[in-house]
């Protein structure tokens, strides 16, 4: 175990990972002689070189599809994103070439690649750079979808999805990267896909998240406790695939959720898993489950504004109060 | 297997063994090319006939006039080099060496085909082959070359990657994105542009403002090649330059080949009417590829009445397998519909969201 | 009144409001001298003259990109994509343009444009050409997203979608362009975005749904007629805004639901729409609303397996079953 | 307002009038020129200060270095001619008219901001001023200046549009497809691609295969031309041909402006150490454009110290004076978060699904 931030965690699952691995080599904007633009890949091109640790020009379209490519031979590719709000302009790479090349070649082609990079709103950046995405790259079958919230499980996380044999989407956060923990050093500690993290457990309510917002849940979840009320937070971490039996698990616990994400709310994480509760834990909800998210709005850039915007643990707790005393409501 | 296997001459030096016919080839390496034109006609000929008879479903778009770009084009290539394309790929597909009966059962939808009958007439592949097919996005194939290219430089091998293209696609970001990365970091790709004049119905001159598609080459400090795509023999000889220049100095080319679409865009599009006219259709017609080359090898002695009846027969019966194979060839099982969505499935988590989880328990 | 195809009632829209409103022009692929790639412009070159109807090169980031500028200068450009497939090339332009640019500039420059084109499977299109994609687009706030499914919804939306002020992605289908169906002449006939049609009135269940899963909602509902079941349906038009209180007033009266879509399920349009029902008519719900979506796989080419992978007529009645039956079960 | 208004001559003949003078300007117009790039730079060196105090968020890029590019480009503009750029644009916005305070307080998140505080640093924008702003994905305005281009050209004015972009994103797909579309229905659009040598932390020629941006212009049978983007009267000059070629033929060209950052990319990147040297950076500033202006002034006799230090002190007076409207301008109320998703939101239905819906019943 040692004591480092989520960006160090990412640095030594792509080090120990290209290390293990001569097929894996890192391709991005500024992923070698600068470092990285969040400094991921600190020191990575002086350990590994220049063919294996790439700058590539800003052709986010160009590279995610060489990226593809090469996975179809066989290498597997990290592509960075400088951040997902740029990946638009690979989307058609992403979801039209990497999500279908499996099927379409009727099993012959696999696509080893992980896409990853910062998702989210970090600080006062506005509409643009300021997008939480993952519902997106959710909805294509054909990708997985990952969204580690601790150093920990950045690490694990990410070795799984590099030794993955499909595309994964790897979505991390500016604002974590310098957020420390406790992480395994072993150079095979690996957390699966698909398995989520009780992060605190509970009796009342359910707090169900994934990615960044897992820690703002962890605070809400220690104010309701204050108050009395025992709130258990279920870190999904990945999206796709999804721990369905988690949550339900938790719903058959204690009966009431709240679901919370950064992203927008229509056809948000949060609307599937309502869904699902419901299609599968109907008889044990006792209030409907309430869904915190991002304003419906692109990102504004004003300070206060920007607040207003996102999750809060305020707005938590007032969901939770919802769910918890609905006598109260209407 | 058709794949081919030209002696990959080196760069300059004449093939001065038989000096004295066509392209200096052999009699054999002849037939072997024109054999490949033909079963690429007359396999396209009869998808024609399936399609007519809804044998054949979705969208469907036929070579029928550009058999020479491939033929002459994969003359130049080892069985181990790399070959990406369009829709448009059925010939390419047959000419990489993927057996016509793969081929055909893929394009009747049927388990025997390439893909299982998942892909169809525009998503054709052949691992065995390093065929990497078969795609539907205009121009999303081209990054795909530049990172098989990349792969190849990864690794240190001496393949080649052939990207083909239709003019259309040239004015696609991701050709700008792709040559410029390809130039950049010295792959040994080729992108051979089928410039067959129109894009669906629109006249490459109508779509972009400067005609010349090989001097785009320049914008990328990359050499270009022109190819006349009517006459394997040039075709040849053009790529012939282009693949010993990816293959030894790892630098890409960018090849215009210029030729015709003598068939409608797809299956739906009229031959002429709109977007031009009867006329100009058989004046290209005229200069059908196929013809040509038998009339060359004729006149040069290398061909009989009789060896080529008895090629275009074998090609027809060859076909006719194929097809009486993927009649035979049984529908994909229904379970094939959730396979190969996903390579690696572990025992945690859920992966497909519709009702198969609930299908399963049931 | 007149009766004419879906297709032929786009026509009329584009053609009536040129005629009106001479900032309206169509840009697109093959939309000129072909007529269009599924003749929905067909006349309107002729018509209008060049300027205005206009053949683009295959640059679906570029064209989708200068219309965003157009509109900004007060222009009302229909952008058609062939095929909404395609536009995921212009997602950038969409989801980072035309849907932030009135917030961005604080109101300064609105973005009065309509990107429109066939959406969803047709016949044996295979994985990149199947796409139903309504989901992404409705995600993003600063969209507009309207989905008809009959003639007369058709023109009526079209119109409302030119004439709106905010950029709306208007999808429509293959599948449908040669339904035939009643629709007025009326040169100032408008559907207002925001209002769902209960195509049919029912008491026992409702099927909720959008765009062409109209039609096989209906017919479901006839055969369940005769099995005794009086289903409604309601067919939202649009989801972008979206008409919940026509959902909660067939909820209210059915207490059961399904939702169908063509789309993938996971954040798909079914996923919101039930999680706002169990958030606001959660005490109205006598059993879990089910969905009905396509298969969760890249669409196949084989006949049988692309049958297998849409809803069915059959499959949402199977879907009722278990909604109204659900001792049945488990 | 500080709209530049120069007598925009006809193309090819002389200045006469002052003849005498750099640039074959009159002395109130080098004056103003000057008097922009100090405001540009002085307005700079204020928002470095606000930066460091927390006055200002997010990403913000200094433009310090590049005044000559702008302000010469500018002085061929008419008012009603439109410019669309990057992120780097706070210069931009002034010397297209702009008020400091409308700027800075946009930098500061106010509601006296040009965009009600919703934009920042970049993305500024003014309708009355024709500055579409403002744009954060690197080449995502190469698109919307052409449509800016094809509606004039549709509504048949004789305005022009200035596209400013970093060099880094001519590499995107967008660049591509807009200047063929650009060149092939003659818009009239200049694309002026300020080349300052790095795109974040990479060198241009890692990046591009092709050293010669000016030539990438030959790929769309465009016209292009270099300019020293140090200079502000050859900037211009240059630009004069641009734009009138751009107004009276219609005819897009491609500029190349060549120039350097004088500062590190963002307010978090270091000017030198990781990717250029000090001694390069410095190198550079020995070649301040507006140092270098003042001395071509000055030793033409048309600008004396008494005038520049006038002229300083009038600047830095505007600078504090936006920074204290800034400063006083309230932040935007809260009920502006949802004001400007949707220009028109009708009676019917739901268009946001947060709980904004539930707040107003409540
Ligand atoms: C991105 C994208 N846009 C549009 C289409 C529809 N489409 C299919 S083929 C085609 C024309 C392509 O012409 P070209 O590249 O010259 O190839 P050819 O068909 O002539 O072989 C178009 C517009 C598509 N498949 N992908
Ligand atoms: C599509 C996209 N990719 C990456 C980024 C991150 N980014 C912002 S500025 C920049 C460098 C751009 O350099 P250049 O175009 O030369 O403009 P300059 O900053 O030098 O003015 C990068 C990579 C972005 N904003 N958009
Ligand atoms: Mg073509
Ligand atoms: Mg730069």
């Amino acid at each position: 175990m040692a004591m480092i931030t989520y960006r160090e965690a990412l640095n030594a699952a792509l080090a120990e990972e290209m290390e293990r691995d001569k097929d894996v080599f890192l391709m991005g904007e500024e992923v070698g002689m600068y470092n990285g633009a969040y400094k991921v890949s600190k020191g990575l091109l002086e350990k590994f070189g220049e063919l294996r640790v790439v700058d590539t020009p800003i052709t986010e379209l160009g590279f995610a599809g060489l990226g593809v490519g090469a996975a179809m031979l066989g290498l597997r590719p990290v592509i960075e994103f400088m951040t997902h709000n740029f990946a638009m302009l690979a989307w058609d790479q992403v979801f039209n070439s990497a999500a279908k090349v499996l099927y379409m070649t009727g099993g012959q082609y696999s696509c080893p690649i992980v896409f990853r990079g910062p998702s989210g709103a970090a600080l006062q950046l506005s509409a643009q750079h300021s997008q939480a995405l993952e519902a997106t790259y959710a909805h294509f079958p054909g990708l997985k979808v990952v969204t580690p919230a601790t150093p920990a499980d950045a690490k694990g996380l990410l070795k799984a999805s590099i030794r993955d044999g499909d595309p994964v989407v790897f979505l991390e956060s500016e604002l974590l990267y310098a957020l420390k923990g406790e992480v395994p050093d072993d150079a095979d500690f690996i957390i699966p896909l698909g398995v989520a993290d009780v992060k605190r457990q509970g009796t009342d309510i359910s707090l169900i998240t994934h990615g960044k917002m897992a820690l703002t849940c962890l605070q809400a979840a220690a104010k309701l406790e204050k108050e009395g009320i025992s709130a258990e937070v279920v870190d999904l971490r990945t999206l796709r695939p999804l721990d369905v039996e988690a949550i339900l698990r938790s719903i058959h616990k204690t009966n009431r959720a709240v679901y919370v994400e950064e992203g927008w709310s229509f056809g948000g994480i949060g609307a599937t898993i309502v869904s699902l509760i419901q299609e599968e834990a109907f008889d044990y909800l006792d209030a409907p489950v309430v869904r915190v998210t991002q304003a419906d709005v692109p990102m504004p850039y004003a300070k206060q504004l920007e607040k207003l915007a996102k999750p809060t643990v305020e707005r938590i707790i007032e969901a939770c109060n919802r769910v918890l005393y609905r006598t109260q409501e209407a | 297997m058709a794949q081919t296997e030209m002696p990959a001459r080196k760069r300059g030096r004449p093939e001065s063994e038989n000096a004295d016919t066509p392209g200096g080839l052999s009699k054999e390496e002849l037939h072997k090319l024109l054999r490949q034109m033909l079963l690429g006609r007359r396999f396209e000929e009869k998808t024609a006939e399936s399609y007519a008879i809804g044998k054949i479903g979705g969208f469907c778009h036929l070579y029928i006039g550009q058999e020479a770009v491939t033929v002459g084009a994969f003359s130049c290539l080892r069985p181990d080099d790399y070959v990406i394309t369009a829709y448009r790929e059925h010939v390419q597909a047959l000419v990489k060496g993927m057996a016509p009966r793969s081929v055909m059962a893929e394009l009747y939808g049927r388990s025997g085909g390439s893909s299982k009958g998942k892909g169809g007439s525009m998503h054709l592949y052949s691992k065995e082959h390093n065929f990497l097919g078969g795609w539907g996005i205009v121009g999303g194939q081209i990054p795909l070359a530049t990172g098989a290219g990349w792969a190849i430089k990864y690794r240190g091998g001496d393949q080649v990657c052939l990207c083909f293209m239709g003019e259309a696609a040239v004015n696609q970001g991701a050709f700008h994105e792709s040559l410029n990365m390809a130039a950049l970091w010295k792959l040994p790709v080729i992108y051979i542009v089928e410039n067959n004049r129109f894009g669906m119905g629109t006249a490459w001159e109508r779509a972009s403002s400067l005609y010349d598609i090989s001097q785009k080459a320049h914008a990328y400090d990359m050499p270009s090649l022109i190819a006349d795509g009517m006459d394997v023999l040039s075709m040849r000889s053009t790529m012939m330059e282009a693949v010993d220049r990816a293959r030894t100095e790892k630098m890409p080319t960018l090849v215009e080949a210029r030729c015709y679409r003598f068939m409608g865009h797809s299956m739906s599009d009229p031959v002429s009417g709109v977007y031009r006219t009867k006329e100009e259709v058989e004046e290209h017609k005229a200069k059908d590829p196929i013809r040509v080359f038998i009339e060359q090898l004729q006149s040069a002695g290398v061909l009989s009445e009789e060896e080529l009846t008895a090629m275009d027969k074998e090609v027809h019966a060859e076909v006719e397998d194929a097809a009486e194979f993927a009649d035979q060839s049984p529908e994909p099982g229904l379970d094939e519909l959730y396979t190969d969505v996903y390579a690696e499935e572990n025992e945690h988590g859920r992966l497909f969201f519709d009702n198969k989880n609930r299908l399963e328990q049931a």
